[in-house]
């Protein structure tokens, strides 16, 4: 049993009449000690998703339209509030992209923390203090002691997030979400949490989704790898593979398009166009405006999934030969 | 006990809401008043809500009896000598003050000497006085240059009037009304506490010696029944009415005529009207302007007007006014028809000739007026419109009280403007006698009969003197009467002793509950 | 080193500090933050300085200071030989034509008030660049054209573009005025990888064909090795070094540049680790000496104590570094 | 996008605010056609027909001078909207002006936001009841001095936003292109202020009814002749068991209006600029 | 924060140098004097004239503002010309009706307003949040004076559950039981203000509830009552906070018709009675206690910021 098993999960946007999908039928699955990363541009709906899959979709006007979404073989939605707010932020844990905001600034970073753990669990004041202060630690936040007591605006950015991650770690979660955990931050700061979370993972063997649009980190970081473009998976592989075998003219542009301060081109091989916005229907499958090796079938129907070896799965009619 | 007592009244405020009106000892008598007065000092102060406060802690050496006649209170009696100019009164001797002194001739005379130099109404008398001594230790001599009638009425008003007060409390006293830790007196009741804005309150003076004889207006016996009197500011006259329907109040002045038919049905309300009426006067300017000395366009202007249905507009039920002419109510010793046919013509015809012939060519004639009364400010409104009919350019201003009394100072700022008068018990306390009044009439006509109004000891020669005094001012239009105006006060039907009717201020000693 | 007389653009120990806290009648504790503290570079006809660091090093203070949207503390910043820091913004105004700027954010740069052919026109009429409303069209029309947007989309409002479309009316805004030198402040930071990579292609290709000079300021060091001649690297208010781009990238002298460039995540799979050498301190309150002190492997006393001036560690290659000849290990 | 679409876009689906703007309507159309719709002349006195109950001659009645309180309430709407709609053009005019060069030039605002701060320190009827002594009652009076309290709030929150849009990019951006002084200003960001100017200037307008009810009630604000809802509230008061439809129908008169005012204002609110949201709190 | 309150303190003294400036011209500059009220109808200008040379109102206006302004920074406020009495001890006691009706006001204001509006922001888009914002916005539209004509004629006149007016003081008979007489005035004080504060309670939490840590703080699984009460109303409460300031200058100016109608012993009914007797060192006082009161009430309101918000730092 997987740990976590997403099925064609659907979420939509409830605009005026119109209910317009965000995410459109996408499923993965994750297991124990896994690191899936999610990887696209922005409104391609990789956020939702994790939203969705953590069960914090409520006060958006954004919900849930179809498919399960299964945690150790639990389908979700078939808990009541309560029962899923007892497996949020305690088997399930998710950790933001903006630790400037994630954090409430009126109250003790200490006291966030141990409110994530005594929601969950039962612990005397004094014992959950010693265990903010241990996870503090965990996360490699200097003078654990002292800074427990420190307000978030007076954190770094870097030191706020690890905050967040400790208090993601509170209740020992299966489960870490990491949205685009380092997004705001500075180069060689995002380096140190991504090895945080690495190592965290290491030790105690949770699963981690981590979702980002940088497919460095992405790379980096993971062994899984989903490539997701207007709401939907187009290509999801072990990362090993994708990054060596690149099926998927999106992918391939994607990669192409990131200047890299390890090698000189003179001329980005940019995508044409741009990401189309929820409004604009587009027939047949909806990269066709700016693929480059666009076909007539391509404007007329949606592929499906195309199987490679080694569980490589494309959304193209025409797939790459995914030769680097 | 103290926290027993605000324990307890917590309670009652959670269960017994509906217990409200318990808060005052049952001898206090609690009357709404129209607002605060200026100071209690009756020499200098003329409000008539003044001395409805004051007048049950200072007391005069006379005062009016039911027919508005002068009888003695703090005197014993009085002689004329040497034809009228020779005036000794004795002093009743068993007076006491509030601070326990007992009143003497010193205190007198230092009381008639301050009013007469600093008094409102005290250079009436005292531009005649030639001196006044203490002839005993309980009797005053004053000496007139002149007879001079009205002597005993002047002394009986205390509005504006001769209040005793110690001595020593005279002593240096001038314009400067007096503080009130110094309100010494003689009354029934005596000075307790004035909170600004939250009450005066007096309280019984349990040393009073009343002057004999049989209550009798405001002359006999005077009885302090209540503990204290306590006198609130209720600015709001829906305030005030409401207030006395649901029994926070025991009496409330100043309700409004339209009132009147639904109050007088009121079982849990009382009314009293008022003996003597009120009457507005709209005042013209004889020293600037395009009404001076013009009396025909004078003529022109009081001939426009129908004063009656500014009456009902202002007033409303026909029991509390009067268009009557006559300066002075019927039935009153002072009462003539004398020049009362031109009261109120209201015949723009006639009033547009008389202008044409005065030369009015349409100049604007401002008219002031306040809304702090807003009888005056309704009959303004009425008169406007009339004599807008009959040609005239009106220049309405409407200004707050204060503002009105400074502007009518100067005599560029205005040519007609509106107040009223209270009820006097002699002609010669009507404002438009005073040469200094703004309007300042002082044509020789009137100088000639003012002269020998005042000359004159014998009744009846004085009361042909006025009625030829009023013809003049139909004639030259000094100030027009807008009519009469009976007030009325409302008490709850609880209080005992008001009587039907009220002299002219209300009094409440011998009044109980 | 680029000869002086040939540079468009020097800039000569140039400080911007801002006063912080306190104010008014009573405001004694008031302090400067020192956000430029010294900064030296030149920029030659036609060439690009990429101006790289992280945030709150001052880099952007360095755009906006050239500009005159912030006054300057000290030092002297020649244009064509005319110190522009001296002078007063009356006097600067016709130079505007010749320094334009970039701006990171394309949803804040445009004023959503005004069409695209209103924002395009206001720096022609202000400089007479073009006169009579249809010249001016003309030129609107052709410079979109360049920008690759389609004339007719003149009438429009900026909140009916893409992000990306935004910044190239930026770009065309800018370019309109034919400048010498445009600072292009994060231009394309705010901007999805795909659209950045076209924006990126639009600014070299313009930049080429004009010959215009740009200090091109990122946090991005792929970006600015794609577009950059050469390269500044800041740390805290402070050049830590600056030097030909081929130089920077292959061989880097400063221990903070090598830090930077392996912390670069690549896109080939599998961690390489990066030693945690803490964070960046704040210009609030720099450390003593070398301001990278703190966070340097290398770090002695002299570290602590003096701040380093830049050395020449080759040709064109300046470093202020007080150990330049150390090696350094930046892997974990 | 044209007038009646953006009207269109602020009330649809909007029930109560529809309703609001409805009425609305129906008061500046019963100002400016009063002369039309009013059966008699307002101030025309009768003493004979005073205090008269609500009636198919009179539609609310008679007041104690015998005036049709139907036609003074149809000459009060006009009232209402000469007293909104001139305190909203003073309160903008000099608020706004204040506001945004006290924002702009640092040092004269330093200077001139102190002066807005002591204004502000006067509780608004105070200062309006001292001035309204101080000057004569009157239509523009009563309008200077409510206008004069709501400059200074107006002139407070211009502040604010003014200093949000001077650090903005887009004014950098026109700096860097040349613009002076007066275009910043004007073009710039004078546009930029002028959708929350109309949801201040829609509460304005409503407060500012409240408050000129309030100086009429106290006998300070309009010239008691006038036939202002505020007047006719003042005049009657004691009549509140009497004849208690002179107490009745304008005080409704009053409450629909600003009610109304206030709901459009919300909708104007909601729909607008998210930036500036915050700024405006009601008055 | 020492520091800070006393530097605020004395950034006051310019304001209210300005602010008592200004008062003093203007109530100066309105037409009538106090003389000629105090001396009525009957007196002449020689009198009124002498009266007023007798108590220093025919001064320049500016020897009486230096004059007034020395004995003001000794303590003295003058003597009230109406009363007879030191302005200080005529404030004190209109300032006990003022006070114990503020009090009662934000009271309503609080226990009315705060959770209304917890419970609208918390049903955003459903009836019940309809209908309480819809009602706050007619109470909000509703002139004081006139819900306060209506209370007394429905609860004291028609069902005598109140007294209709006046407030004895709390040390006359019936001691605290005398609050009862301004249940009314302060409801009829309270409906607008809080009928703000509950618009400004939804909108502020409403606001916040977009903010990225209340995301957060649902993350951790807490229930959403703990997440609307301690990390939203708590954030929000910044935002009230600010708005006490402005809630207290318009408490101030509707007490003035309040106690009109109610005819209370304050001083809003004070000074307007003040202005109308033209009683100058009254009206200068209670201005310049009001202005005083109004910019301690805002520094404590941004000394209550600092305690709400640990971002903010006082310097």
């Amino acid at each position: 049993m997987a740990l976590l098993e997403v099925e064609d999960l659907e979420v939509s946007l409830k605009s005026g009449r119109d209910l317009l999908k965000v995410v459109d039928g996408i499923s993965f699955t994750i297991e124990q000690g896994e690191t899936l990363g999610i990887v696209g541009e922005s409104g391609c709906g990789k956020s939702l998703t994790a939203l969705a899959t953590m069960g914090l979709l409520g006060g958006t006007p954004i919900r849930v339209t179809g498919g399960r979404i299964l945690f150790e073989g639990q389908d979700l939605s078939l808990l009541t509030p309560n029962q899923r707010r007892m497996i949020m932020g305690n088997q399930m844990a998710m950790i933001f992209q903006e630790p400037m905001t994630s954090l409430n600034p009126v109250y003790r970073v200490g006291d966030q923390i141990i409110e994530a753990l005594q929601q969950h669990e039962t612990l005397s004041q004094k014992q959950a203090r010693d265990r903010a202060i241990e996870l503090l630690a965990l996360v490699r936040i200097p003078d654990p002691k002292n800074r427990i007591n420190s307000f978030p605006h007076q954190l770094s950015g870097g030191m706020r997030q690890r905050v967040m991650i400790a208090m993601a770690l509170a209740c020992d979660p299966k489960l870490l979400i990491a949205d685009e955990p380092t997004t705001a931050l500075d180069v060689t700061v995002q380096s140190q949490i991504l090895d945080l979370i690495v190592d965290l993972q290491k030790q105690t063997g949770m699963a981690v989704i981590l979702i980002s649009h940088d497919l460095g980190v992405i790379a980096e970081t993971c062994n899984k790898v989903a490539v997701m473009y207007r709401g939907k998976v187009i290509e999801a592989a072990d990362a090993d593979d994708l990054f060596a075998h690149l099926r998927h003219p999106y992918t391939r542009g994607l990669l192409d398009s990131i200047p890299v301060a390890d090698k000189e081109v003179e001329h980005l091989n940019a995508i044409k166009g741009r990401v189309p916005t929820l409004e604009e229907a587009i027939e047949g499958c909806t990269f066709n405006p700016r693929c480059p090796n666009v076909q007539q079938k391509c404007l007329s129907s949606y592929p499906s999934v195309a199987a490679f070896e080694r569980g490589h799965e494309v959304r193209c009619h025409f797939p790459l030969e995914g030769n680097e | 006990m103290k926290i027993n007592k605000v324990w307890k009244s917590t309670l009652a405020m959670g269960f017994a809401l509906t217990l409200s009106g318990a808060a005052f000892a049952e001898g206090t008598f609690r009357y709404a008043t129209v607002g605060e007065p200026p100071s209690l000092d009756q020499h200098v102060i003329t409000s008539d809500l003044a001395t409805t406060i004051a007048h049950h802690m200072f007391e005069g050496l006379y005062t009016f009896n039911a027919s508005n006649a002068p009888v003695p209170l703090l005197a014993a009696g009085d002689s004329l000598e040497d034809g009228g100019k020779t005036i000794k009164i004795d002093l009743r001797k068993d007076v006491k003050f509030h601070n326990g002194q007992a009143m003497t001739s010193a205190d007198v005379v230092a009381s008639l000497n301050r009013w007469g130099e600093f008094g409102s109404r005290g250079g009436l008398l005292f531009s005649n006085v030639e001196s006044l001594t203490a002839s005993g230790d309980h009797q005053i001599t004053i000496k007139l240059k002149a007879p001079f009638g009205p002597w005993k009425n002047l002394m009986a008003f205390i509005n504006g009037g001769p209040a005793i007060y110690p001595a020593s409390v005279m002593n240096g006293a001038t314009k400067e009304p007096l503080d009130p830790k110094e309100y010494i007196g003689t009354g029934p009741y005596q000075f307790g506490e004035w909170l600004p804005n939250r009450h005066v309150e007096l309280v019984r003076n349990d040393a009073y010696t009343s002057a004999a004889g049989a209550a009798d207006g405001y002359g006999g016996e005077r009885k302090a029944e209540f503990d204290a009197l306590r006198f609130i500011p209720v600015s709001d006259v829906g305030t005030r009415v409401s207030g006395i329907r649901a029994g926070d109040y025991d009496y409330a002045e100043s309700i409004p005529g339209d009132l009147f038919a639904d109050l007088d049905g009121d079982a849990n309300v009382t009314t009293i009207l008022n003996g003597g009426p009120i009457f507005g006067l709209a005042f013209m300017n004889s020293k600037h302007g395009p009404l001076k000395e013009n009396f025909k366009l004078r003529r022109a202007i009081q001939t426009a007007i129908n004063k009656t249905p500014a009456l009902q507009v202002a007033i409303g039920p026909e029991k509390l006014w009067a268009a009557n002419g006559s300066f002075l109510p019927k039935g009153n010793v002072w009462h003539t028809e004398a020049g009362t046919a031109n009261f109120s013509k209201g015949d723009a015809e006639a009033a547009k000739a008389l202008a044409k012939e005065a030369g009015y060519a349409g100049d604007p004639i401002k008219v002031m007026v306040s809304t702090n009364y807003p009888f005056h400010y309704d009959t303004a409104i009425v008169y406007t419109k009339q004599l807008a009919q009959a040609g005239f350019n009106i220049d309405l201003q409407v200004y707050d009280w204060a503002t009105l009394i400074k502007k009518r100072a100067q005599p560029d700022q205005w040519d007609i403007f509106f107040t009223h008068h209270g009820f006097v018990p002699d002609p010669i306390l009507i404002s438009v006698m005073n040469d200094n009044y703004p309007g300042w009439w002082a044509t020789p006509e009137k100088a000639a009969l003012k002269a020998k109004f005042t000359a004159s000891a014998d009744p009846e020669e004085r009361k042909k003197i006025w009625s030829d005094i009023q013809a003049l001012i139909y004639e030259q239009v000094p100030t027009m009467k807008t009519g009469d105006v009976y007030t009325y006060n409302i008490a709850s039907p609880k209080v005992k002793g008001l009587g039907s009717s009220t002299l002219i201020w209300p009094a409440f000693w011998n009044v109980s509950k | 080193m680029t000869d002086s007389i040939q540079s468009l653009l020097s800039v000569k120990n140039l400080k911007t500090w801002f006063e912080i806290g306190g104010s008014g009648l009573f405001g004694g504790n008031s302090r400067a933050l020192k956000a430029i503290d010294g900064v030296s570079f030149e920029i030659a006809h036609g060439e690009v300085l990429g101006l790289v660091g992280e945030s709150g090093c001052g880099k952007s203070t360095v755009g906006r200071t050239l500009t005159l949207l912030e006054k300057s503390s000290g030092g002297e910043a020649r244009f064509e030989g005319q110190d522009i820091l001296k002078m007063s913004n009356a006097e600067f105004r016709p130079l505007r034509r010749s320094i334009q700027m970039i701006f990171q954010d394309p949803f804040a740069s445009l004023n959503p008030r005004l069409s695209i052919e209103q924002t395009l026109s206001e720096p022609l009429r202000i400089h007479e660049v073009a006169t009579g409303r249809q010249e001016i069209i003309n030129v609107i029309a052709d410079m979109l054209t360049k920008v690759g947007l389609d004339p007719s989309v003149m009438a429009r409002y900026p909140h009916e573009f893409s992000g990306g479309q935004r910044q190239r009316i930026g770009i065309a805004r800018v370019m309109i005025l034919a400048p010498k030198l445009i600072i292009a402040d994060e231009a394309v930071s705010a901007l999805d990888v795909s659209i950045q990579a076209q924006v990126l292609n639009l600014i070299k290709d313009l930049q080429q064909d004009s010959g215009v000079s740009m200090l091109f300021i990122s946090h991005d060091l792929g970006v600015v090795r794609h577009i950059s001649d050469r390269v500044a690297v800041m740390y805290l208010g402070r050049i830590a070094e600056i030097g030909r781009k081929e130089d920077i990238f292959t061989n880097p002298a400063h221990p903070y540049t090598k830090l930077l460039l392996s912390s670069i995540p690549s896109t080939k799979p599998g961690r390489k680790k990066v030693r945690d050498l803490g964070e960046p301190a704040s210009a609030a309150s720099p450390p003593s000496g070398c301001a990278f002190h703190p966070r340097c492997p290398l770090a002695s006393d002299i570290c602590r104590s003096t701040r380093p001036e830049a050395v020449s560690v080759g040709s064109d290659h300046l470093t202020a570094c007080h150990h330049t000849d150390k090696a350094v290990d930046i892997a974990a | 996008m044209n007038i009646a679409q953006q009207i269109y876009r602020i009330f649809a689906g909007r029930i109560l605010a529809s309703i609001g703007f409805a009425v609305l309507i129906i008061v500046v159309l019963a100002a400016v056609f009063a002369p039309l719709l009013a059966p008699f002349d307002p101030l025309d006195i009768d003493p004979i027909s005073r205090l008269q109950e609500p009636s198919l001659e009179h539609l609310f009645g008679t007041d104690q001078f015998g005036r049709d309180t139907y036609s003074r309430a149809i000459y009060g709407a006009r009232m209402a909207v000469i007293i909104g709609a001139g305190s909203v053009a003073f309160a903008l005019l000099t608020g706004g002006l204040i506001g945004m060069l006290s924002a702009y030039f640092s040092r004269l605002g330093s200077f001139l936001m102190r002066g807005v701060d002591v204004m502000m320190a006067f509780p608004a009827l105070l200062l309006a009841l001292v001035l309204m002594t101080l000057l004569e009652r009157s239509v523009v009076n009563t309008i200077i001095v409510i206008g004069i309290v709501y400059a200074a709030t107006t002139a407070r929150i211009l502040f604010g936003m003014t200093l949000k849009l001077k650090g903005g990019v887009f004014i950098d951006a026109a700096i860097c292109s040349g613009a002076g002084h007066a275009s910043i200003l004007f073009r710039h960001i004078l546009p930029n202020l002028l959708s929350p100017l109309l949801v201040q200037a829609t509460f304005i307008f409503a407060f500012a009814q409240l408050q000129a009810a309030a100086l009429d009630f106290l006998g300070l604000g309009l010239p008691p002749e006038v036939p202002s809802w505020g007047n006719m509230l003042a005049e009657s008061r004691i009549y509140i068991t009497r004849a208690s439809w002179l107490l009745i129908f304008p005080g409704m008169l009053i409450i629909f209006s600003v009610f109304s005012m206030n709901l459009v204002g919300d909708a104007l609110r909601d729909t607008m600029d998210p930036r500036f949201k915050d700024d405006i709190a009601g008055v | 924060m020492l520091a800070y309150t006393l530097r605020r303190l004395i950034a006051f003294v310019p304001t209210l140098l300005a602010a008592s400036a200004l008062v003093f011209l203007f109530i100066h500059l309105i037409p009538g004097d106090p003389a000629s009220i105090l001396l009525g109808d009957t007196a002449t200008p020689e009198e009124i004239a002498a009266l007023n040379q007798q108590l220093g109102f025919n001064e320049p206006i500016y020897v009486q503002y230096f004059l007034w302004l020395g004995n003001v920074l000794q303590g003295d406020f003058g003597t009230s010309v109406f009363f007879r009495q030191p302005v200080l001890s005529v404030i004190a006691d209109g300032a006990e009706t003022s006070i114990w009706l503020a009090t009662m006001t934000m009271c309503w204001i609080v226990v009315i307003g705060i959770p209304i509006g917890i419970l609208s922001a918390t049903r955003q888009g459903t009836w019940i949040d309809q209908v309480t914002s819809g009602f706050a916005m007619l109470f909000a539209s509703i002139p004081t004076f006139w819900l306060g004509l209506y209370l007394i004629l429905i609860f004291a006149v028609g069902l005598g559950w109140f007294p209709t007016s006046g407030f004895p003081s709390l040390s006359d008979d019936g001691g605290l039981w005398n609050l009862r007489y301004l249940l009314l005035p302060s409801l009829t004080l309270a409906a607008p203000n809080a009928a703000l504060i509950v618009r400004l309670v939804r909108a502020s939490m409403l606001d916040v509830q977009r903010e990225d840590h209340v995301r957060t703080a649902r993350a951790k699984g807490l229930s959403p009552s703990r997440v609307a009460i301690r990390h939203v109303f708590r954030n929000a409460l910044i935002a009230v906070a600010a708005a006490f300031g402005f809630t207290f200058a318009a408490l101030v100016s509707e007490a003035v018709v309040t106690e009109t109608v109610f005819s209370l012993p304050g001083i809003g009914r004070l000074v307007v009675q003040s202005i109308l007797r033209r009683d100058y060192p009254v009206i200068q006082g209670v201005i310049l206690i009001i202005v005083v009161l109004y910019m301690v009430i805002n520094l404590l309101v941004d000394l209550s910021y600092a305690r709400l918000d640990p971002r903010v730092s006082l310097k």
